[in-house]
């Protein structure tokens, strides 16, 4: 049988427990997949390989969709499991910022390409700011982090799973969230080509299913999937510790309102809805979308 | 004059300007000279009267700026086929040994080296080289470097050599000894021979014919044959007849009263 | 005299360059044209114009500031690249320690350094032109070096002889013999020094064409990134032709620049 | 004899090497001690090598991986770029077509291209050999097209009167001009081949030692990083030795290499 | 033997060893040699005999392996002060002019470029070079490379000139005009000279000294005083004296059976 290749977000962390923890497992095999799975290089470099039908699957934030389809990808999300909103931005955990307004001033950095890029100039206006307001820093990932603990930045644009666990280690941290403005970002989910949807259907609602399966138990006893990771990805030398907290926050952002109830991995077209007008605004989509072309229930039961 | 029909080499009206953003150089003008196969030729002239210019156009290695040039019944358009050259610098690579410099024209007409090696000892041994074989060029001094050169042209026994002051980092008994190997090599293979030299003993002693060239722009002057009988003992040169030749040539330099143009 | 003209090409150079160009853009519509592939992809060299003509004062700008951390980062890995290499080359102890750690220090790539740079340097040019810099200076040091160490050993008997100090003998018979090798090595810097400024805008600063590849990345605009790149390859063969020239001007006496051609062509 | 001995750079010169490096590290060390910056920021070498103690099982095993990429992409550096100086130099259309591109291609940073490599090759091997060959090759090529121009005329002239063929020319009198011109450039280029392997690394593969620098930058874990870091730094130094190596073994009639040192310090 | 007190160089015992991988040379073999200050030596011998090697280690670019040489009243630690020397290849700076090959010497010891460019011109004009001075070294022939590097070396007027087969690309005629003019710019300035030809005549003619050397290892076989009045006509080759002289010297050659090791 081909083989079903998923690639994640980026290098090993926490979102990626249900895909380990099932390939640990074996229960990929049991239900008669054979499943690959990559580590990645950033969300948008997966959702390009997937586009380009180097990789099957991605596991990515789902919100990346938006744009992807404007520049003509073709592809969809069909399930996700972290549906909530969870770009944020870092500030210290003791400092009195609460809301937007209290960005005045502040120096903030960013990834040029991250989904917050997109979204700073609607966030801040939210609270009464311009981007002449605060001070925004563009920085590579890997030079964002050294730079906001040596204290160069006051706040670091991230997603509160990835980040705020590994920041209680050199400066503890408090999230602000994106929907303090009102805007919606899906997060965590699969995706893949139209026409991979309609070939190999059968393979990905498989997928899902097992997924499902992972994330239960995972929800059940996050250590499974600290193990796992752990597991998969010997030479990465991951921290437990940080691991069980971004699988926490992970399962935390589960659901919104709208999926309370709903199985693991379906999606509410409300929760679409509210992201596309937010990206609309931002100029990232055009007027005229239809929330159902960037996703599907069809593989989730 | 050689008879037109034996010629090797035709040189008709050459001439020959090197373009230079510093002003354009004439080298030669008119140059007119038969020379017949198996005929030994030598060049004598001031320095910068354009001997070496020649012998390159003759190899096919500057472009003739006028006039025509038919070497072994071709007309020239680069080197004719079987030459033989020495150049006025030894050109030796650095990265051969000297029997690898000396075997490179073998490899060059892709002859089996094995074949030639003994050749090339052979030719070495005879220009006071035997043992030298596995040195590197920068290992030898100038008078050895350039024997070495002239083994590396004589290697494969070619039909036209031209010679551009081979002989020059020489002391005179040294070149007693070559002069006399080189006619011997000569008359056992009937090569024609261009030779430049600035020694009028020896252009004399080695030639059929003795070319004068004089400067500004390089021109033949006069071509002296020379009747001397052969095989020529070295004792020839103290004859009258070889000391006429020699007059008669120095007369021409002191007439073109070199360094006063 | 048409010297100068010659220096400059003449036609026959520009419209070959110009030609070779003009095929490549042709050939890459017609690609695109033929087997269609998304966008997303691969965008015809009509999109990126389209993409380039909308919006060139952008474009112009961020080139502009790449160009200057470039052109400020090439002159000063040429400046410390020679000086380097006179180092090396006259002493054995620095030898052994500077072309060492020169050479532990190239072997480390870059992108992988240009975050520990900005941590160290900050956000602003300083980074960008410390990875320049980085890229650059190596293949000058090592060109340099081999020109400064390939002078015929009669030359420099000729200036010892002729009592010329260390000094006298690097600057009147080391350094011209070296400086053929040097513009090879310059021709690689430029180019390098482009690439590291790019590196160390991709990782920190709100500036210059990198900046733009990696919004354009961000929001998947494939045909954006295009413009930057080739823009970049524009400006990196302009500048690359730029050294080039300055070579042909001052290296007129060297037989890779004597006749115009390769010897082997001349009159064979 | 002592020839083989000399050519292994003595004890001396290994001994001086490990000089430089042992006080690299004590710096270092020293400097961190007393000023005691965050280990994000920079950790001390202790602190490297007990991570690299820790598990150096893993850290050799994705060196292995590095090196085998690495040595691929060196070795069709050099064959492919000889070739194209080779082209480049017998004539001057290809000059004028395949250089410029080359010179264009050179200028976009393989940084931005290589997410198309990997969009447009898949994540095998296939884009990290093709990024290293991209960076590697154009130091070749430059450098190896100045050695073949550079030959003296006077050669020129001994070959074309021998009646060679352009091919013989080329073998027995460009090529082993253009060596020392050649071996330069391979230098940078063993490098940069190690680099492009980094880069490559970098946008695909779960393998190498750019692999590593990745998990660990994604995890913040800067003594991780700094443990790959210096591996490279090791193994490119290790590399361009082996190139210098070679040559000297190769090359010993030039003059760059006779008497084991430079001219100017000779008897002087 | 030249008076010790007044000797300008003094070489005691000098031995010279090339180390080299494919066996050591002995280029020089106990070597023993006054010169008086103001002396023209010249030095004769076979090819390869180690002449050059000699002149090399007295202007200190070769370290000698044994003995002592005292050049100047100073041991020999380098290149002495105000020395001129012409090599054997003509060593010319392919980025400069003739003019600026020639000023080279000026711009080492740091005098001024104007107030030497009027001498460099006329020497350049006595050497037959006059129009040349904007030149590149490889637009110029074989013998007009070799006088400039004659002028470079007569430049500033040094104290002991070493001269390495000056003339060796010359012809005879212009070579007997630059006898003179040498001559004329030792007489008149009481330079040291060190003299390597391998004309004899030459020798005998420019000399208060020649030293004959023979090879295997190099060695100083004979030294001969030159007891000819001065000035000398150049007619006095034609003298008795004269003959006997080069007879002496043709004599130890002819011994020494050249090529015929
Ligand atoms: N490559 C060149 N470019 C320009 N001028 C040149 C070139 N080669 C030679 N010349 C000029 O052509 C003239 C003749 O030079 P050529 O080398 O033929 O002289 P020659 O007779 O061999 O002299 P010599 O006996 O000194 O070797 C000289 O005036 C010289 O300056
Ligand atoms: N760099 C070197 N390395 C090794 N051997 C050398 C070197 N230079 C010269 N020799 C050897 O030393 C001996 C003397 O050479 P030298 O150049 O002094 O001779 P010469 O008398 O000047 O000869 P010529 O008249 O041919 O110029 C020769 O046997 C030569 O092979
Ligand atoms: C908005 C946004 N910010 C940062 C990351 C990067 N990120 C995701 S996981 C991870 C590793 C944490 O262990 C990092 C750095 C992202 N994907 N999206
Ligand atoms: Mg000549
Ligand atoms: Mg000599």
């Amino acid at each position: 049988q081909d083989p079903l290749t998923v690639r994640l977000d980026f290098s090993p962390w926490g979102v990626h427990a249900g895909m380990h923890l099932a390939q640990d497992r074996g229960w990929f095999e049991e239900a008669g997949l054979n499943v690959e799975i990559q580590d990645g290089r950033g969300s948008g470099n997966t959702l390009q390989l997937v586009n380009a039908g180097q990789v099957d699957v991605g596991q990515i934030q789902l919100g990346l969709l938006g744009a992807a389809r404007e520049e003509g990808a073709t592809i969809k999300s069909f399930a996700g499991f972290q549906r909530k909103t969870d770009l944020c931005i870092l500030v210290d955990k003791d400092s009195d910022a609460t809301e937007i307004a209290d960005l005045k001033g502040k120096k903030l950095v960013v990834f040029a390409a991250s989904p917050w890029a997109a979204y700073i100039d609607d966030f801040l206006a939210a609270g009464g700011l311009t981007r002449d307001d605060t001070e925004i820093l563009f920085v590579d990932p890997a030079a964002l982090w050294g730079t906001y603990t040596a204290g160069r930045a006051d706040g670091l644009m991230s997603t509160i799973g990835s980040a705020i666990p590994v920041a209680e280690n050199s400066r503890p941290s408090k999230c602000l969230m994106l929907d303090l403005a009102g805007l919606h970002f899906p997060s965590y989910g699969l995706i893949a080509t139209e026409e991979t949807i309609q070939n190999r259907g059968d393979e990905l609602k498989t997928l899902v299913e097992v997924e499902q399966r992972a994330w239960e138990e995972i929800k059940k006893d996050p250590d499974l999937g600290v193990k796992a990771i752990m597991a998969q990805r010997p030479d990465a030398k991951l921290d437990p510790k940080v691991l069980r907290e971004q699988i926490q926050i992970t399962v935390d952002y589960f659901d919104t309102p709208a999926t309370e109830g709903k199985p693991i991995g379906w999606q509410a077209k409300e929760d679409w809805e509210a992201a596309l007008q937010g990206m609309e605004k931002t100029g990232l989509v055009k007027p005229g979308w239809n929330a159902e072309d960037y996703y599907t229930n069809d593989l989730v039961q | 004059m050689a008879d037109t029909a034996s010629s090797y080499v035709q040189i008709d009206g050459v001439g020959k300007v090197y373009p230079s953003p510093r002003g354009d150089v004439v080298a030669l003008q008119d140059i007119n000279l038969d020379i017949a196969s198996g005929e030994f030729v030598s060049i004598v002239g001031p320095s910068g009267c354009g001997k070496s210019t020649l012998l390159k156009c003759l190899a096919g290695l500057e472009p003739i700026s006028s006039g025509s040039a038919v070497v072994a019944g071709k007309h020239l358009a680069g080197p004719p086929d079987s030459l033989g050259m020495v150049f006025q610098r030894d050109v030796l690579l650095d990265w051969r040994t000297i029997l690898d410099n000396v075997l490179l024209q073998a490899e060059f007409l892709r002859l089996r080296r094995s074949d030639l090696k003994g050749r090339a000892a052979q030719l070495l041994q005879r220009f006071g080289l035997g043992g030298y074989e596995e040195r590197y060029p920068w290992e030898l001094s100038g008078g050895m470097r350039q024997r070495a050169s002239i083994c590396r042209a004589l290697l494969c026994d070619p039909e036209l050599l031209l010679m551009d002051e081979p002989f020059g980092a020489l002391d005179a008994m040294t070149r007693d000894d070559l002069n006399l190997e080189l006619t011997r090599i000569w008359q056992g293979s009937a090569k024609t021979v261009l030779f430049i030299t600035h020694s009028i003993t020896e252009a004399v002693y080695l030639s059929d014919r003795v070319v004068m060239m004089s400067r500004g722009p390089g021109r033949i002057v006069d071509v002296i044959d020379i009747d001397l009988p052969r095989p020529r003992p070295l004792a020839i040169r103290e004859s009258a007849e070889f000391g006429a030749y020699t007059q008669r040539i120095r007369h021409h330099f002191a007439e073109l009263g070199i360094l006063k143009e | 005299m048409n010297g100068l003209k010659r220096l400059l090409y003449g036609e026959s150079r520009t419209r070959d360059v110009l030609l070779v160009l003009i095929s490549v853009v042709i050939l890459w519509e017609a690609a695109v044209a033929i087997f269609k592939p998304p966008v997303i992809f691969l965008p015809p060299p009509s999109a990126i114009w389209t993409e380039f003509a909308s919006t060139p004062g952008i474009f112009i700008r961020h080139m502009g500031y790449t160009l200057g951390t470039t052109a400020l980062a090439f002159f000063l890995s040429v400046v410390l690249g020679v000086i380097l290499a006179v180092g090396i080359v006259q002493s054995k102890f620095l030898e052994r320690t500077v072309y060492t750690l020169l050479v532990a220090l190239n072997s480390v790539p870059k992108v992988a350094l240009a975050p520990l740079f900005v941590i160290w340097l900050g956000v602003g040019m300083e980074p960008k032109i410390a990875v320049a810099i980085m890229l650059a200076i190596f293949p000058i040091v090592i060109d340099t070096v081999l020109g400064l160490r390939s002078v015929d050993p009669d030359m420099i008997n000729l200036a010892r002889a002729g009592r010329a100090s260390r000094l006298q003998m690097l600057l009147k018979i080391q350094f011209p013999n070296a400086l053929p090798s040097l513009f090879a090595g310059m021709k690689v810097a430029v180019s390098f020094a482009l690439v590291g400024a790019i590196v160390g805008e991709f990782v920190a600063g709100g500036n210059g064409l990198g900046f733009l590849v990696l919004v354009a990345q961000g929001q998947f605009d494939t045909t954006r990134v295009f413009v930057s790149l080739v823009l970049l390859g524009l400006m990196g063969t302009v500048l690359f032709y730029a050294v080039d020239f300055a070579e042909r001007l001052m290296l007129p006496w060297h037989v890779s620049q004597r006749g115009g051609g390769s010897p082997v062509e001349a009159g064979g």
